[in-house]
């Protein structure tokens, strides 16, 4: 093996001919640590040290660790999940079981009865988050995870993972922001399309009873008794709206509910 | 109860001065009283004599292991251990309790008698050495003729007992870390020696407590007569420094233990008890080798300024000792660790001949010192100890800095 | 007992066993054993006779102990520098393997 | 007196082993043994200068010289010392045991009576020796341990690889 034996590439040290005191750097080293030594006493800004436990260093918002499901007031109700399963085909490592739940007679109901992440499989990719439609799974910044058992208490379930959406607005308040900003804007939009619904079935009803009541008075019947019934039946109709509006919300809910 | 009632004619039994020498005072007064026999009173008396020395420099161990890490972290402007106790004071409890309760294993390629025997080795010549110190003007544990002969002697043993160390463990690092050692003693013994040479030929004796108290006095009423203040005595305490720093296996001469290369050197296979006993035998060592220091050049247990008696005079011995050990401590935060080719050149190219001339620059002065030529004895040292040295650094820097490294660059 | 008998028995079976030494040993390197247990007896019979013999003020026997010591240290040193180019010639220090003059 | 007697045994014992021992390194480390026993031997006997001097030269130096070169040229002859040795023991012996009977026949028959108060060794009357009656000597010593200085460290040297 021909070892070309190149000399230095970089440029030959510069022939100093002025005599240095051989000692001269070490000593400068010594000043130096000497320097850090007793500021280390009065400077406050050089003691950097957290003192673990006690003091805490304010995680990065976009740390991601293990995720949450977030609900929006109380655990039960207001979880936003929906068992959908789309986070559970899309996670890498396939740390996510999902069953739907059902009511007593075999109904579906878009909640999820067992949600469990497998915390020592998850890798915390956060690809669970970005699959999420309904805003329900977030990236934790939790850490301290450790357990004194290998296995049972590293599965987390429903009850562990979901964690308010106050939680998520301290955690992360700009995503938190947007995320409530933009669900409260679907919210009104819902309710607006859904009243723009809901009065369209009312002209509707109208419109039939209307027209029933038209084919009614054609058999003659006291032109007094329409008008009275008409003008109550408008506020009858305009009330029985609203409540079938909720009756027909509530089955949906309670639907989605149990 | 009498015993504990200060006797009239000696000196005060509860006085500073002798307070170190009190569990001996005691003891033997304690035998006195029940008129045991005169071998015994003796004996009872070095015994607790030896404990106190052993018990100071126990506790001293402790403390230094703690003071050693604080001052490495402040340095780092960290912290350093304030887990265990009021601010890391057992921390040193701690780890002897950690190093009780290791398992101590024995390789099995071991040779188990000098397995065992090199720790015992290391840390026995330590302690002996530490007995012949004088730390005060009463207090001198042992006060020998030869002292310093003795602590020459029974610094030699640890060399033997490293090499035991490395060579019964069996296994490559081991030995590797035991060859480097021995080498880096053996040739850094020399300068130490001859700087001690030094001092023994101006002071005339080898015994360490005539050593110190011609130390006394005053020049020109504030100048403490120390030897370190002397042309030579600078010198030489330098080179004594630098090579107790390699004797003592500290940081710029930390090759053997370089955790780096050889995982812990000689004492690789050892755990448990026994390693700390390594640890034990090195701190004890610094001290041993610091205190001689303190008492060849900085004057031993010898007031630093004219008005200062009332303090009793192991203080200053102390205070010496403490400053030295900082000096370690702030010298192993700084610099890194030198090669052992560069250790070589180093200690015999470098530190051997300085000591070699400071033995006739301290003959003359002390013969034109003798003869009340104080200033010619000063015209004539410091030429003499730095004309050398500025040619052999202008030598050194023409021959070391200039040299080009060579690189082989592997085969693309 | 005369003390002086038992130093010069102790030293003269010291002499015994290093020259015993000097002559089975087939390493090099403790053939130099057996010379310097022969040293260190020969020291001792100076000792001996210094110390139990009349007080004498020049001190002949520590003196030609502490010459000898001087002398022992220089000896082993040659030797041992010795036996290291012997072996880095022969690869061995067995010392019936290095019987021939030339090469 | 007793010390002499508790001393020379282990002397004895250890000499044997650092002759006897088959592994080369137990017999370095016992022949050290040997050595500071002996230094204790000389302290006893009131010669501690001497005694600290021998500790320091020969323990310190000496035998860590031999434990070492022991080391370079390890090896292949551990094995080696312990297979060939009882082949060379009669010859050994049978030069040994007659001159031991002749030191012993002498030590036996005519050892003067000695004086027992103890004497201690002057250390400053051993400097002055030194330096006025046999101050040549110590010269000469100088002058050999340099040439032997340069002697060893030029014989151990790696000869340099000429081109």
């Amino acid at each position: 093996m021909k070892s070309d034996t190149q000399s230095d590439p970089r440029p030959a040290p510069a022939k100093s001919g002025k005599w240095v005191l051989p000692g001269l750097g070490l000593l400068q080293g010594l000043a130096v640590t000497g320097r850090n030594l007793i500021e280390s006493f009065y400077k406050k800004e050089r003691m950097t040290t957290i003192q673990y436990p006690e003091q805490r260093a304010p995680i990065s918002p976009n740390y991601r660790n293990i995720p949450f499901l977030c609900y929006d007031d109380n655990p039960e109700a207001g979880l936003r999940c929906t068992a959908c399963k789309i986070c559970e085909k899309s996670c890498p490592p396939q740390c996510i079981y999902i069953v739907m739940d059902r009511d007593e007679h075999g109904k579906v109901r878009n909640r999820p009865k067992v949600f469990d992440i497998d915390s020592s499989v998850c890798m915390g990719c956060g690809l669970c988050a970005e699959v999420c439609p309904f805003d329900s799974i977030y990236m934790d910044g939790e850490f301290e995870l450790a357990t004194d058992d290998r296995f049972d208490s590293l599965q987390l379930h429903l009850d562990d993972l979901s964690k308010s959406a106050e939680y998520h607005l301290q955690l992360r308040p700009k995503q938190a922001t947007e995320v409530l900003e933009r669900r409260k804007a679907d919210a009104e939009k819902k309710a607006a399309k859904a009243a723009a619904k809901a009065k369209a079935d009312a002209e509707k009803k109208a419109k039939a009873e209307a027209e029933k009541k038209a084919a009614a008075e054609a058999e003659s019947e006291p032109e007094a008794a329409t008008e009275k019934n008409e003008n109550e039946a408008p506020e009858a109709k305009k009330a029985e709206a609203p409540q079938q509006e909720l009756k027909a919300e509530q089955p949906k809910e309670e639907g989605g509910g149990e | 109860m009498t015993f504990l009632i200060a006797q009239t004619e000696e000196p005060s039994l509860w006085s500073p001065e002798w307070l170190p020498l009190l569990p001996k005072r005691l003891v033997e007064n304690l035998l006195e009283h029940f008129n045991a026999p005169e071998w015994l009173i003796s004996l009872g008396g070095t015994g607790a004599g030896a404990a106190t020395v052993l018990a100071v420099f126990m506790t001293g161990f402790a403390l230094l292991s703690l003071i050693e890490r604080k001052t490495l972290a402040r340095v780092q402007n960290r912290i350093g251990p304030n887990r265990a106790g009021w601010f890391g004071i057992l921390q040193p409890v701690a780890d002897g309790i950690k190093m009780l309760t290791k398992e101590d294993i024995v390789p099995a390629k071991a040779e188990k008698l000098l397995h065992l025997l090199a720790p015992i080795l290391i840390v026995v010549p330590a302690i002996l050495a530490l007995g012949v110190l004088p730390y005060g003007k009463e207090w001198i544990p042992v006060p020998m003729e030869l002292g310093l002969l003795f602590f020459f002697a029974v610094g030699s043993l640890t060399e033997l007992a490293v090499f035991m160390a490395g060579w019964a463990s069996g296994s490559k690092f081991p030995m590797l870390g035991a060859m480097r050692a021995i080498s880096q003693m053996v040739s850094y013994e020399l300068p130490l020696v001859l700087s001690a040479i030094a001092v023994i030929m101006v002071s005339g004796t080898l015994s360490l407590p005539d050593i110190v108290s011609q130390q006394g006095g005053f020049h020109l009423g504030f100048l403490p007569a120390w030897n370190i203040l002397t042309p030579w005595g600078l010198v030489g305490g330098l080179v004594f420094f630098i090579a107790s720093i390699a004797e003592a296996n500290r940081c710029p001469f930390d090759l053997p233990e370089g955790e780096s290369e050889i995982v812990a050197g000689h004492m690789t296979e050892y755990s448990g008890f026994k390693y700390a006993l390594f640890f034990m035998g090195e701190y004890l060592g610094l001290f041993a080798i610091s205190g001689l220091g303190v008492t060849l050049f900085l004057g031993g247990w010898q007031a630093p300024l004219p008005g200062l008696d009332f303090v009793p005079s192991w203080i200053w011995f102390f205070g010496k000792l403490a400053v030295i050990i900082f000096f370690f401590l702030w010298i192993r935060a700084t610099w890194p660790r030198l090669r052992m080719d560069q250790l070589m050149r180093f200690g015999w190219l470098g530190l051997i001949p300085l000591s070699l001339l400071t033995i006739p620059a301290a003959g003359i002065w002390s013969l034109l010192q003798r003869s009340q030529h104080g200033l010619l004895a000063w015209l004539v040292t410091v030429p003499l100890l730095l004309v050398p040295f500025v040619i052999m650094t202008v030598l050194f820097n023409k021959r070391l800095a200039r040299s080009n490294r060579t690189y082989r660059f592997a085969e693309s | 007992m005369n003390p002086l008998a038992v130093l010069l028995t102790l030293s003269s079976v010291l002499f015994a066993l290093g020259l015993f030494a000097v002559l089975t040993r087939r390493n090099a390197i403790l053939v130099l054993v057996g010379i310097e247990l022969m040293l260190n007896a020969a020291n001792l019979n100076f000792i001996g006779f210094w110390r139990f013999g009349p007080p004498d003020p020049q001190l002949t026997g520590p003196m030609f102990v502490l010459f000898g010591i001087a002398i022992a240290a220089a000896e082993a040193a040659v030797g041992l520098a010795i036996i290291l180019m012997v072996f880095r010639h022969t690869r061995s220090t067995n010392l019936n393997s290095s019987d021939s003059l030339h090469g | 007196m007793i010390a002499l007697l508790i001393l020379s045994p282990l002397i004895l014992l250890a000499a044997l082993g650092a002759v006897w021992k088959a592994r080369p390194v137990h017999a370095a480390l016992l022949l050290a043994l040997t050595l500071s026993l002996g230094g204790a031997l000389y302290i006893a006997l009131g010669a501690g200068f001497l005694g600290l001097v021998q500790f320091m030269v020969y323990v310190g130096a000496v035998a860590v010289l031999i434990v070492f070169s022991l080391l370079i040229t390890r090896p292949r002859d551990e094995v080696e010392e312990i297979a060939r040795r009882p082949k060379s023991l009669l010859p050994g012996l049978l030069c040994t045991l007659p001159l031991l009977a002749v030191l012993l026949y002498a030590v036996g028959r005519n050892v003067p009576e000695t004086t027992t108060e103890a004497v201690e060794l002057p250390i400053k009357r051993i400097g002055e020796l030194l330096f006025t009656t046999h101050a040549p000597a110590v010269l000469a010593i100088a002058i050999l341990l340099t040439a032997v200085l340069l002697g060893a460290a030029l014989f151990a040297r790696e000869p340099s690889k000429k081109p």
